[in-house]
């Protein structure tokens, strides 16, 4: 159920620079399914999304890694353990489990990375051959959470802009390599629009393609019709909203101008 | 303290703190949250005859002390309203305000006519600031008589209590009232949104789908504060004052110039439950500032305190 | 880079940041503080042909925000700025743009007649939010007849370039532009301040001695960008846009929905270096958003960025 | 000449419930003028002006002390010794040095004290009679500063509304007592409005009788003309800048309605 929750910041990471990985304590927070998100009180008018990317059940944590972009960011990034934070949630759909007989491959950007890794650790050792991560950024700096894929038991690669680590260029050729070797594998795939759109045509078609989005928010329940992306709602062109209906969606719900 | 307040035609609200439309969607959304019965009422978000799609995304974007919204007035139509939302909302106990919208005075009419035939409806809300699209777009809410028009199609088709809602965007908003107030609304409410815009210059254009967008928040409250001062100089009906209200205090002010009730929106989308809190705090904070009773502190700030004001007992 | 904006009838200012009208008094008050020379301008606060009182005390009130004034336009009439304030503007080397007011369009031909005569005035710029005495006190800038009629006595009572301010408390302000535009004005400022209204609790009246008052600062910025973005699409003429301006990324933000060149004003009284600080870091925060020039930047983030302008060399 | 500068906090005290005195060093601001004032940078939209309570020219350190009445006071008060504050001044008129022939009196009611406490350790050793202070507060408690108007030889006279203290009542029975036994003697006062304009009435037609005044600033340096009161302009019924042409105006100098 969502809830009004003050949860206390417990350990504060610096996963890479710019980006900053925050520990809260809460049991409610901890019944979150990957892909859901939190919605948090910064000095802004509205609240933050920011996705769970960790979801430790059984000691109550979830950690969130956000990026500084703006002053919401700043100053969430900022905060210390032993602060409380004012958090809205866990808020949306969230991704279901993958099939565990179909290979699977999780493919994420930027700060669309972290909710991948909630996802691998919660479904990947039930499945019957290890997912495959691929993960994108400007530079090697910026690839978030690699090793704790590796530790979650994912092969990884590793595609960067500037060819620092891994595959030089985007998440396009190791995509499309992994599609082709895994005629029946299901891609869940969180980062910049960009990429999602990639994804979206690389796997055209196929089924179990997951697809995690991003939308400017103003209640984060719904009642506000802010955060809509164009897809199908009952069949004919319309709006779905990112934080109800989504942020997870099926690359066929969507609609890619 | 009493906190009950008597408007036209019997309708009666718990206490004077609604939500104000739009921000609190169509009833149900904020059920896990908010004890809606507690409220004094509930504005839903704009209903048309048919669905409207609403504009592109974005569609928020914040601004200093406020918000820009450019929705679009997406709805899925009257029907849908009537089946979907409608009997959850009549089961929480609070004033169900209907906020009603059309392109033409047929369209206003159709919806007025619609949600007459359901149970469980306390009042309607005029929102007149749409485009009138058989005339160049220009907004109902910008021309009296296009207000009046509108005004007098939904009192014709209702007996409903029927309040209108002011644009701010003109130059005399009074002169609007008097308009509607003319063609038979029962109650003002004041103010919709101002018109703004933003820049998004990574993209190099508005920010906004919809290129302007509605401005709200703490940022309008003087505008909706002088807005309120005015009309409720110039008509004799209730006054619903909104705009930019975060606190207790805020509904203090709006009604010291004249209002009767209040609405508050943007500051849900941070904090869910602050509606509660305020009426929580307000009789406290009427206390705080010498008001014995909600009453004494109607339109004491205003130049004559207003007679009393005619309302049924319900 | 080359911050120099060429405007009509040879006005040049040395950067396009210029003090907005009513923020930094008749010229020499913040000499002490304020390079006035490195300034792309000053507009002085309001001038009219006799002395005018203002308005009773308290006259600025704090908001959400913003900043509401009523100041009600005091001050010491032409004759007394042209022998007091002028001597020391002319002397600075910025642009000296004389704000006129007037009750009646034979006020502002006088004021402007008389500060022709005066050597060392860059521009007149025609604030026409005042009252309309003549028409029950409905201010000029909200009736395009009035702001034509006003317009067209000052440009035929002088030669200097005339720029004409526009009020945003209209639906339309487009409108009043064309109607100033084809009065022969050489360009548009805009915005003014929004009307509001604050309350006084403890007192239970209106905070301000002039009950309602202009609400300026960042608040009113997505007023004043809509307002800029929807003129610059009406009208030929260049524009100076202002409204809630804090910083560089602000300024450009002005730019990109048109506007050649910018005014500053309630955030002086805070920090009275901030207009140099802007234009210190102007360049460097147009390279950041990909302008290699200030032109490249102006209308960027117009449906359809405009032709050149016309606008004859110095 | 009026300065911009970035004062260091030196020294923190609280003289009195919700009240703050912040020393600050700055040898630009300690040539003020007693009933001077500086205008100080908050959280909010515009400075906050605040009197010199102390002025010590050969240490280069001047003091204000303010009572906390809203959020920019609220946010001040907090302020501790470390930290700078973006200050203008010094500005406006202050009191002139008083006749040192004439017996002198200062007035003060609540934080209108402070700045009195600057002209009697400016002026008070000069004089040929010891200066009294009649200092009013609502209750002894808020009755600012006066062991530190005794320490600079002043004769104190407390008034509390509450009787707690001294006279009970305001302090006009001690006035117009100290009046009475000084015919020819100077008044310099400071406080609420109503006390000035008690003040104004006794004295009146006396030479020597300087009234520090309040209002709503915008600039603070006479631009705006916001911060006007009624008086007299050059011999005709008008409004004075309480930033320039005051704060410290001559009794007939205005209008009190
Ligand atoms: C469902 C969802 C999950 C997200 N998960 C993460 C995450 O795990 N880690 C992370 O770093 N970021 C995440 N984001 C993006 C994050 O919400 C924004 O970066 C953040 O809101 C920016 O706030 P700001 O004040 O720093 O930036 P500003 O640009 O100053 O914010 C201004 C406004 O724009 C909104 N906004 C700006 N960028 C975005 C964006 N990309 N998406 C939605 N709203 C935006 C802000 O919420 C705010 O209302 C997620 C967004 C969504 C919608
Ligand atoms: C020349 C002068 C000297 C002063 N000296 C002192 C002093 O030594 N100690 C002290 O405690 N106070 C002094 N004051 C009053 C002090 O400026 C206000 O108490 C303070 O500005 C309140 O700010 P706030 O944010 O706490 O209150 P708020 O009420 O939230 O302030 C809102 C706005 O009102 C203005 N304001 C509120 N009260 C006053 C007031 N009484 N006078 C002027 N503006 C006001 C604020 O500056 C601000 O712009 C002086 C005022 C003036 C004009
Ligand atoms: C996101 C959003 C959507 C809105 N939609 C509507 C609407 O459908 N109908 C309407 O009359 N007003 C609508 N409004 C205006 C609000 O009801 C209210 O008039 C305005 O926001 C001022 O109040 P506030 O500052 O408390 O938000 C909307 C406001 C927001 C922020
Ligand atoms: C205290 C004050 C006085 C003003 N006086 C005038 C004036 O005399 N004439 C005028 O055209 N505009 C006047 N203005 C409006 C400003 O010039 C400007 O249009 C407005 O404040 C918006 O800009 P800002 O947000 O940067 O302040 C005044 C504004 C303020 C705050
Ligand atoms: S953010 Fe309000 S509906 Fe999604
Ligand atoms: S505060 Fe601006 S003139 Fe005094």
């Amino acid at each position: 159920m969502i809830q009004l929750l003050q949860v206390p910041i417990i350990r504060r990471e610096e996963p890479a620079p710019g980006h900053a990985e925050l520990w809260v304590q809460s049991e409610e927070l901890a019944e979150a399914k990957p892909g859901q998100f939190a919605d948090v009180v910064t000095q802004g008018m509205l609240r933050r999304p920011i996705s769970f990317s960790r979801i430790d059940r059984s000691n109550h944590q979830v950690a969130l890694l956000l990026q500084v972009v703006g002053e919401g960011t700043r100053w969430l990034a900022a905060q210390r353990p032993g602060t409380t934070l004012d958090v809205m949630g866990p808020l949306g759909k969230g991704f279901s489990a993958p099939d565990p007989h179909r290979a699977w491959c999780v493919v994420g950007g930027g700060v669309g990375i972290p909710p991948l890794l909630a996802a691998v650790e919660a479904w990947g050792s039930q499945l019957s051959s290890p997912p495959t991560a691929i993960l994108g950024a400007r530079d090697q700096s910026l690839i978030l959470l690699a090793e704790e894929f590796s530790a979650s038991g994912c092969v990884v690669a590793v595609a960067t802009d500037n060819g620092t680590r891994g595959h030089r260029g985007t998440i396009e050729e190791p995509l499309r390599e992994w599609l082709g070797l895994h005629p029946e594998g299901q891609v869940y795939a969180c980062g910049p629009t960009p990429m999602l759109k990639t994804v979206a045509r690389l796997t055209n078609g196929r089924q179990g393609v997951s697809l995690a989005l991003e939308q400017r928010m103003g209640c984060g329940i719904g009642a506000c019709l802010a955060c809509v992306i164009p897809g199908y709602v009952d069949g004919a062109a319309g709006y779905l909203r990112v934080c109800t209906d989504g942020p997870v969606f099926r690359a066929e719900e969507l609609i890619f101008e | 303290m009493n906190l009950a307040v008597k408007l036209p035609r019997g309708l009666v609200l718990k206490n004077p703190v609604v939500a104000a439309s739009g921000t609190f969607g169509f009833g149900p959304e904020y059920r896990d949250l908010v004890n809606i019965g507690r409220l004094g009422g509930v504005s839903v978000k704009g209903v048309s005859p048919d669905p409207w799609p609403g504009n592109p995304p974005p569609r928020v974007w914040e601004t200093p002390g406020g918000l820009l919204n450019s929705i679009g007035l997406q709805n899925h139509g009257v029907e849908a309203f009537c089946t979907h939302d409608l009997p959850y909302l009549r089961e929480t106990g609070t004033a169900v305000i209907v906020n009603i919208i059309g392109h033409t005075v047929d369209e206003y009419r159709r919806v007025a006519e619609r949600i007459s035939e359901e149970p469980g409806v306390s009042a309607l809300e005029v929102n007149i600031s749409c485009p009138n699209i058989k005339h160049g777009g220009i907004s109902f809410g910008h021309d009296p008589d296009q207000a009046y028009l509108v005004t007098e199609a939904v009192r014709n088709a209702t007996d409903l209590p029927v309040m209108v809602k002011l644009s701010p965007n003109v130059p005399n908003p009074g002169m609007i009232a008097q308009a509607v107030e003319g063609a038979g609304a029962d109650m003002i409410s004041a103010i919709n949104t101002l018109v703004g815009l933003a820049v998004d210059k990574h993209r190099r254009r508005p920010a906004l789908g919809g290129i302007t967008g509605g401005l709200s928040g703490p940022a309008v409250k003087p505008v909706a504060l002088r807005v309120v001062y005015e009309v409720a100089q110039q008509v004799k009906i209730p006054i619903i004052g909104m705009g930019g209200i975060t606190t207790a205090s805020d509904v203090v002010e709006f009604l010291m110039v004249g209002a009767q009730a209040v609405m508050v929106g943007t500051v849900t989308f941070q904090y869910p439950q602050r509606m509660e809190e305020i009426i929580e705090a307000l009789p406290d904070e009427l206390l705080s500032w010498g008001f014995a009773t909600l009453d004494e502190a109607v339109g004491s700030a205003l130049p004559h305190k207003k007679e009393g004001l005619p309302h049924e007992s319900p």
